[in-house]
């Protein structure tokens, strides 16, 4: 049935590009209310991202079946950036202008959401973002529903120095934005905590990398002065399988050198035999594991929509089911899809999230939601062992980095303004101008 | 004088047609986008402005490759890097652009360096503020990394397989140092967040569509520089060069001049292809010196047909649109269609889309001429057609050209 | 020394490839205008011999000297092909998707680099040249045609004219006549008698009844280094010539 | 964990050994009982000091059930209890004896929640009871531990082990403990010195930081004798990095050599360049998957026999692909290796998007057999077995390649046809069947090759894409159409790429090699093992 529609689906996108191709786009329908994913399904991010496509028709198959968003039904549009960062931006482009979608979901890398924010911007739509970054952006068209770096790193290192002890530290990452800025944060909190200089080892290692031989006894020698070490890891995606391989099999163990990872989630620990990694964390704002009767049904209908029992759920599966929600919520407020007025509308919006609370949109278009460390379990699930006793507030400009602790952004009219400057009060950074 | 004797050779009326369509668009389109409204008939959409646009840069690149492939036989699987190169120094001199208008307000430093709590600018950025400075830079740096990394590897004589290997090393190299935020270069996220160019702001139709029409004069401008090239006495002898190279050594020539001449004009040609794109698509990262995209270039250029001029062209159009559609019209399935393409190509039309279509006129011609049956006088006037024909669109032998790597 | 009059000058020349002798202590001397045949069975290193005279192999020891006074140890290709050596290759090597004419023009005499090549435009003597070339390699006929639709014989008539075009005080060709009609084979030995008269020539040749009708000095070489010299009765008569072609 | 279960057990056997303290079991039960209240790990390790300061043996099995997160309290009563799952349904024991006392439901019960410090109290708490365990392993763990955390009240416990001790690493360890002990008390000069030199003697990390941490606190003749110790642990230590430098290269070069082994069969002895060649590799890796499911499915009793397994069907599935490949494409253009190039790159796409269609495009788990896992020490390098196995595997791969090449009849027709095919061809030797056989071979071996990269990387489509440029530039260093060029550049690579990463980096590590790599190639254009002479260049 699904497959279906999905190809009558792509079938009237295709004739709609081809139409764009040829003359003026001036035929979009009216009776459908569309929304366009623009997650990767090839090339090297499809492993992280085409999940996330699976749970936007999935939350969009689901709202219909309540009967659609302001008596219409909604229509996916799904395109294939194909990890290639322009073309985030050209299918960007097409599907507002051309399949005229209403809200975009979609991105994961920090660069495909660079390389499309100009065109949200130009074309004034709504891009809402699901997954954990590095903060230090707010931007008018864009919502922020993963985690930015007070929601996730922060939380954990406090999480090891109090609970753990840990007194000497590993900053290992993928050498690329994310790990360098949410490293640079860390590295100031933790001097700022008393951490001395030479109890602190960064490291970063290329996209990809498999041998980590040489760095896992590196962590290991360091790890033998005597001090309780962890690693902090920010290493991406395709790296962390070898990563923890070499680790199980050098012996590492939780109880010596317990590792944290911020991108480490229940989709990458599907790819591994966890057995040797018991008691290793992560960070996030949602675990599959959480008990909650939200998060049962919601693991029941999507184990039922994706036909399979083993698929697992994540955090930025969650961030999406937060940010779907909210965009229906603040629709119907609004009453109209109207960027303008949906932007008006989502800012206080409050959905229920998976983990038995309420995240609201902030007016500087973070949310906000519970920090959760979990420990990594024999069955490839996290148990929760620690969580914040509120939620966080998503802080889009970090206050460990010396230029941009005195930037707010408040996207509610008058201020409308995503980095403004409180010492100097005015919007634009610094505020020279 | 020089100049006017240069252009002369090798523009042959089809080359003139493509010139002058390109030229035609140039204007044509802009008009299209900028005087009529939205809801016209004639109106051509931004996002159609923008596409195209883009597909024309690659068109130059595709034709920058052509000239070292199929004239002089080259096989770079690195003209990505001269490519993104240029597009680097477009980008930085449009970082500097914003100013004060980042998000930190810095007015000299951009923001991935104020986060990352760099203190002043990198030596490297001096100059960019200068549109004259960046535009000489988005010729210089691809056309001096091709000239010194040409002067070794052709002076050692590094051949077919081979060179194709290091060219692929090459850009390896740099994507990975690209990728290092230590190099300033703003790491995987690139350089993004435009605001403006020459003053007027990148974001705006009217810009857009200046882009559009100076990337299409820019590629009727490289149309016309390959076929001047390939059309001169230096053209035949990058196809000497590439069909028997040490017969050029053994008469004198030096085939090394050659390919560095070749492959120094062709990087400079990419970097301004680059420069070109950066604009119109608002980003320039490390993505750009992927292996992968620098193989995606030759296989445009083979789709077309390598050694001539229009092939290379059209095969990046053609590519990229279906590209543009298949992952739009049919995300599970493209790579299937694309893949199939590529063999397909290789298998049935390994002249190319222009090659084969030559070949089969020149064909057809034959067979008419032999059917008219006509003495030798016509049929010699006939063969000088094709021989002019052949000093501006030169057709790959087979087998002879190719480097054969195993001994 | 006798060098000062000689155009090519070898003395004790040596190389070898991984630990392969393919040339051993060879001397050899052509006076000016001279032709020479170079016969020798095969793996005598005759082609080896003139990759170290233009330039492609350098020897590990030995002398190598041009018009008596360069030294071409220490040239490359080019060079040497400017200073006046052509060679014609055992393959017949042409431009084949290039015209017999253009052929012959990129072959022709002048400025080797880049920019004057660039904007380069015929002028009539360099047609009246080419002309006379096509007349002497008899392919007149064949001007306007791709190089590559010439017949084997043609092809290496071409290449012998592409030698004239560089106007080379020194010749090398190597089987000139390999693969060709008897007819063919006549005419190429007219071919390179007429040029002989002004020029020295080297030529590497298989075929005894062509070096007959050159009708000049033979060199038989063998396994690196000069077997025999002399009129082409005198190097067969010789027993040791006769043994290495024959065999024991 | 398991170690822990094993532990607990142990723990009820050795009760009446060395005669601990028996505390009174109601005390212990009552003690037990504070688990149930307990509202964080803090209250939670208090707990088990507490169980652990009765000195009772009889807490090694509540201990380590926590440790093993297992104990649980009914949520009805408070009551404390080990929960074992067995099909839905939870089984209650008695967390002291161990006995049946009910089931639950998984919703009437609550688990004892627990974390790494948490279950290093344990490991702590239960350290100094299991000296005398009669499980060699178990012994040395537990001197490994009181090594770490010197207790000087323990220097009696441990010299009576050391008596009774018969394993000799086992005994070292224990001196080491015990001298560790020795430093941390307040026994005189004498001993203490002699404690250094059996620090010294282990030689290790964390025998320099004691050394250091001691060289800090003493004074007079131990602070100089600390030093001296710790000056000559360091000097020996640099010696085994250099030697542990040299491992990690050769066996980042296997890695590389099993990658790169296929393709030169295929770009250099067939001068066909591969882009698929990295799929092929990927095949085989899903391959293990695909057999390690089925025998997770139906055998599991064979799950260490699934690489043995794996590796022919790997090779029959890569080897099957490549002919396919060869006898639908790459056959057509021989003579034309550039178009080869494009070609197989278009099959490298399909490939890649097949194998996302059909198995997803996540990582996909292909599990470590146990004869793969861990790692053991020779001195003070740390080799693990799986590495130690690709490196094994690897050398064996070549050394059967070249044994094939030189020694059988097909490798001389392989030979044959490549250095001369119409010669070949004209002596009887059907070449488009070596031809396709030669191009299966090296598909074969790549997916051979994936067999084992699935061990130490991920196992998803894009597995093979990591590898491709790494062998080329094997293959193109070494030299083209050379076998022996192949394994010597993958090692010198492997070597020279493991001894820059500690100063380069790994970033700057692989740029530096690669700009190398270029600068090689201009001094020798045909790579390490050209071929020379005239034949070389037509």
């Amino acid at each position: 049935m699904r497959g279906n529609t999905s190809l009558v689906v792509r079938l009237a996108s295709a004739g709609l590009v081809a139409a764009g191709l040829l003359a003026s786009p001036a035929l979009a329908q009216e009776d459908t209310i569309k929304v366009g994913i623009l997650h990767s399904l090839s090339g090297t991010m499809a492993i992280s991202e085409t999940t996330l496509k699976d749970t936007m028709l999935f939350l969009i198959e689901e709202q219909n079946k309540k009967g659609g968003l302001l008596g219409k039904k909604l229509e996916a549009v799904v395109v294939d950036p194909a990890s290639d960062w322009p073309l985030f931006a050209e299918k960007a482009r097409e599907l507002i202008s051309v399949n005229k979608v209403d809200a975009v979901f979609g991105c994961w890398t920090s660069v495909s959401r660079k390389s499309v924010l100009p065109v949200f911007e130009e074309l004034n739509s709504l891009l809402f973002y699901p997954v954990q970054y590095e903060g230090e952006e707010s931007q008018r068209n864009v919502f922020y529903t993963g985690a930015a770096p007070n929601q996730q790193a922060i939380p954990a290192v406090d999480y090891l120095m109090n609970e753990e002890g840990v007194e000497r530290w590993v900053l290992a990452g993928t050498d690329y934005v994310y790990p360098q800025t949410t490293n640079k944060i860390l590295e100031a909190y933790l001097k700022a905590k008393g951490v001395a200089a030479e109890d602190i080892m960064v490291n970063y290692t290329p996209f990809g990398h498999s041998d980590w031989q040489t760095i896992v006894t590196d962590i290991k020698n360091f790890g033998s002065a005597g001090k309780k070490t962890a690693v902090v890891s920010t290493i991406n995606g395709d790296a962390n399988v070898p990563f923890y391989k070499e680790l199980a099999n050098q012996g590492i163990k939780a109880e010596d050198i317990p590792v944290v990872a911020f991108s480490v989630g229940e989709e990458e620990l599907a790819g591994l035999d966890t057995e040797p990694l018991v008691g290793h964390l992560a960070a996030w704002n949602y675990f599959q594991s959480v008990d909650t009767s939200e998060n049962e049904e919601f693991i029941a209908a999507w184990k039922s929509y994706i036909g399979d029992d083993k698929r697992v759920t994540n955090d930025p599966m969650e961030a999406h089911y937060i940010g779907f929600n909210m965009w229906v919520k603040a629709v119907e407020k609004a009453g109209t899809t109207e960027a303008d007025a949906v932007i008006d509308a989502i800012v206080g919006v409050s959905v229920p999230n998976l983990s038995g609370g309420y995240s609201a949109m902030m007016p500087n278009h973070h949310i906000t939601k519970p920090v959760l460390i979990g420990e990594i379990q024999a069955d490839g699930q996290f148990e929760t062992v620690w969580e914040t006793p509120g939620l966080v507030v998503g802080d889009e400009w970090s206050d460990y980095l010396p230029d941009s602790k005195d930037l707010i952004a408040d996207w509610r009219a008058p201020l409308s303004c995503g980095n403004f400057n409180v010492a100097t009060g005015k919007c634009g950074g610094k505020g020279i101008n | 004088m020089i100049t006017q004797r240069l252009f002369v050779a090798g523009l042959t009326p089809r080359i003139q047609i493509v010139i002058a369509l390109l030229v035609g668009a140039a204007v044509l389109v802009p008009v299209l986008n900028l005087a009529f409204p939205p809801s016209s008939p004639f109106h051509v959409p931004n996002y159609m402005v923008a596409l195209v646009g883009k597909y024309l840069c690659y068109a130059l690149l595709a034709l920058a490759l052509d000239l070292v492939w199929g004239y002089c036989g080259i096989l770079s699987l690195g003209h990505g890097a001269f490519f993104a190169l240029g597009g680097y120094a477009m980008g930085m001199y449009l970082m500097r652009q914003i100013g004060a208008r980042g998000v930190y307000g810095n007015p000299d430093l951009p923001d991935f360096m104020v986060f990352l709590n760099w203190k002043e600018l990198p030596w490297y950025w001096h100059g960019f503020d200068q549109f004259w400075f960046a535009a000489i830079m988005i010729m210089a740096v691809p056309g001096l990394l091709a000239f010194v990394f040409g002067w070794f590897a052709f002076r050692s004589r590094v051949t077919g397989v081979y060179l194709s290997i290091i060219t692929q090393a090459m850009t390896y190299a740099l994507l990975l140092a690209f990728f290092r935020n230590d190099m300033g270069f703003g790491g995987n996220n690139g350089l993004t967040d435009f605001k403006d160019i020459l003053g007027f702001p990148v974001q705006a139709s009217a810009t857009r569509s200046a882009l559009f029409a100076a990337s299409a004069l820019a590629l009727a401008a490289g149309i016309a520089l390959v076929a001047a090239i390939a059309g001169s006495k230096l053209g035949k002898l990058m196809v000497a060069v590439r069909d028997a190279e040490s017969r050029t050594r053994f008469i004198g020539w030096r085939p090394e001049n050659v390919k560095l001449f070749a492959f120094t004009v062709s990087a400079v040609m990419a970097g301004i292809a680059g420069a070109l794109y950066v604009p119109q698509v608002g980003i320039i990262n490390p993505g750009e010196f992927a292996p992968a995209n620098s193989i995606e270039v030759v296989v445009w250029t083979a789709i077309g047909g390598r050694g001539t001029i229009v092939g290379p062209i059209l095969g990046a159009l053609l590519v990229n649109a279906g590209k543009s559609w298949f992952t739009g019209a049919l995300p599970e399935l493209w790579l299937f269609a694309l893949g199939g393409l590529f063999v397909a190509v290789t298998l049935f039309l390994p002249k190319g889309i222009v090659g084969t279509y030559d070949q089969w006129r020149a064909v057809r011609r034959e067979r008419r001429l032999a059917k008219a049956d006509l003495p030798s006088g016509p049929a010699e006037a006939g063969d000088v057609r094709i021989v002019r024909a052949s000093s501006a669109t030169s057709p790959v032998p087979q087998g002879g050209p190719e480097p054969q790597p195993a001994e | 020394m006798t060098k000062n009059h000689t155009i090519l000058y070898l003395d004790g020349v040596s190389v070898s490839f991984d630990g392969f002798k393919a040339i051993n202590n060879l001397s050899l001397v052509l006076d000016k205008g001279e032709m020479r045949a170079i016969i020798g069975p095969n793996g005598a290193g005759k082609t080896t011999m003139m990759d170290i005279i233009t330039g492609k192999t350098r020897p590990d020891e030995g002398e190598v000297f041009f018009d008596g006074t360069i030294d071409l140890t220490r040239h490359d290709e080019a060079d040497i092909a400017m200073m006046g050596i052509g060679r014609k290759f055992q393959k017949p090597t042409v431009f084949e998707s290039h015209t017999v004419e253009d052929n012959l023009l990129l072959s022709m005499k002048g400025p080797r680099s880049i920019f004057p090549a660039l904007v380069h435009r015929g002028s009539i003597g360099e047609a009246r040249r080419i002309d006379e070339i096509l007349a002497t390699v008899r392919l007149e006929a064949r001007r306007a045609d791709l190089a590559a639709n010439l017949s084997h014989g043609q092809k290496q008539w071409l290449e012998i004219g592409m030698l004239l075009a560089q106007d080379p005080k020194l010749l090398l060709v190597d089987e000139p006549v390999a693969g060709m009609t008897d007819a063919e084979t006549e005419e190429t030995a007219r071919l390179l008698r007429e040029i002989s008269k002004t020029r020295s020539v080297v030529v590497v040749e298989h075929d005894m009844h062509f070096v007959r009708e050159l009708d000049v000095k033979v060199t038989c070489l063998h396994e690196g280094s000069v077997l025999s010299e002399g009129s082409l009765d005198f190097v067969s008569s010789d027993e040791r010539v006769v043994e290495v072609y024959l065999g024991r | 964990m398991r170690l822990l279960r094993a532990l607990g057990l142990i723990l009820l056997f050795a009760a009446g050994f060395g005669a601990p303290a028996h505390a009174d079991e109601g005390e212990l039960r009552t003690i037990i009982a504070k688990f149930a209240t307990s509202k964080n790990f803090r209250e939670t390790e208090a707990v088990v000091r507490e169980l652990a300061a009765t000195g009772d043996p009889a807490v090694g099995r509540p201990l380590g059930a926590l440790a093993d997160g297992n104990l649980s309290f009914r949520k009805s009563d408070g009551q404390v209890f080990i929960v074992s799952e067995a099909g839905g349904a939870l089984t209650l024991l008695d967390p002291l004896s161990g006995g049946r006392s009910g089931e639950a439901a998984s919703r009437e019960v609550t688990k004892v929640r627990v974390n790494n410090s948490l279950r290093r109290a344990v490991r702590e708490a239960i350290g100094a009871l299991t000296l005398n365990s009669p499980d060699a392993g178990v012994r040395l763990s537990a001197a490994e531990t009181m090594f770490r955390s010197p207790d000087p009240e323990a220097i009696d416990a441990l010299d009576a082990a050391i008596a009774v001790e018969a394993v000799a690493n086992v005994k070292s360890r224990m001196e080491e403990a015990r001298a560790a002990a020795v430093l941390a008390s307040d026994l005189g000069d004498s001993e203490k010195l002699a404690a250094l030199k059996t620090i010294e003697r282990r030689g290790d990390r964390t025998a320099l930081s004691l050394l250091a941490a001691v060289k800090g606190r003493a004074d007079g003749v131990l602070k100089g004798a600390a030093a001296r110790s710790a000056a000559n642990v360091r000097e020996t230590l640099s010696a085994w990095d250099a030697a542990q430098n040299v491992w990690f290269g050769i066996s980042l070069g296997s890695v590389l050599l099993l990658a790169a082994i296929g393709l030169a069969i295929t770009f250099g002895v067939m001068g066909v360049i591969n882009m698929a060649h990295g799929e092929m590799v990927m095949l085989g890796a899903y391959t293990t998957f695909v057999v390690q499911n089925v025998i997770r499915a139906s055998y599991p009793g064979l799950f260490d026999w699934s690489l043995a397994i794996a590796l022919p069907l790997a090779f029959l599935v890569a080897g099957g692909v490549g002919l396919i490949i060869e006898r639908g494409v790459i056959r057509f253009l021989y003579g034309r290796p550039l178009e080869t190039l494009l070609a197989t790159w278009g099959v490298s796409l399909i490939l890649q998007q097949a194998v996302r269609t059909i198995f997803g495009p996540t990582n996909r788990e292909v599990g470590n057999p146990s004869w793969m896992s861990g790692a053991f020490e020779i001195g003070q390098m740390s080799i693990t077995w799986n590495r130690l196995w690709i490196v094994v595997f690897a050398f064996t791969v070549f050394a059967v390649l070249l044994y094939v090449f030189k020694f059988t009849a097909w490798g001389l027709h392989m030979r044959a046809v490549t250095q001369n095919r119409r010669m070949a061809a004209s002596m009887g030797i059907r070449t488009p069947w070596v031809d396709a056989l030669t191009f299966a071979l090296g598909s074969g071996i790549a997916g051979i090759a994936g067999v084992a990269l699935s061990q130490i990387d991920n196992v998803s489509p894009n597995l093979g894409q990591g590898y491709i440029i790494d062998s080329f530039m094997v293959v193109v260093f070494g030299g083209v159409g050379n076998l022996w060029g192949t394994f010597v550049g993958a090692m010198t690579l492997g070597v020279v790429n493991k001894f820059l990463e500690p100063y380069a980096g790994a970033v700057l590590g692989k740029i530096i090699v690669l700009v190398l790599i270029i600068l090689f190639i201009q001094k020798r254009p045909r790579g390490l093992f050209a071929l020379k002479g005239r034949s070389v260049e037509a």
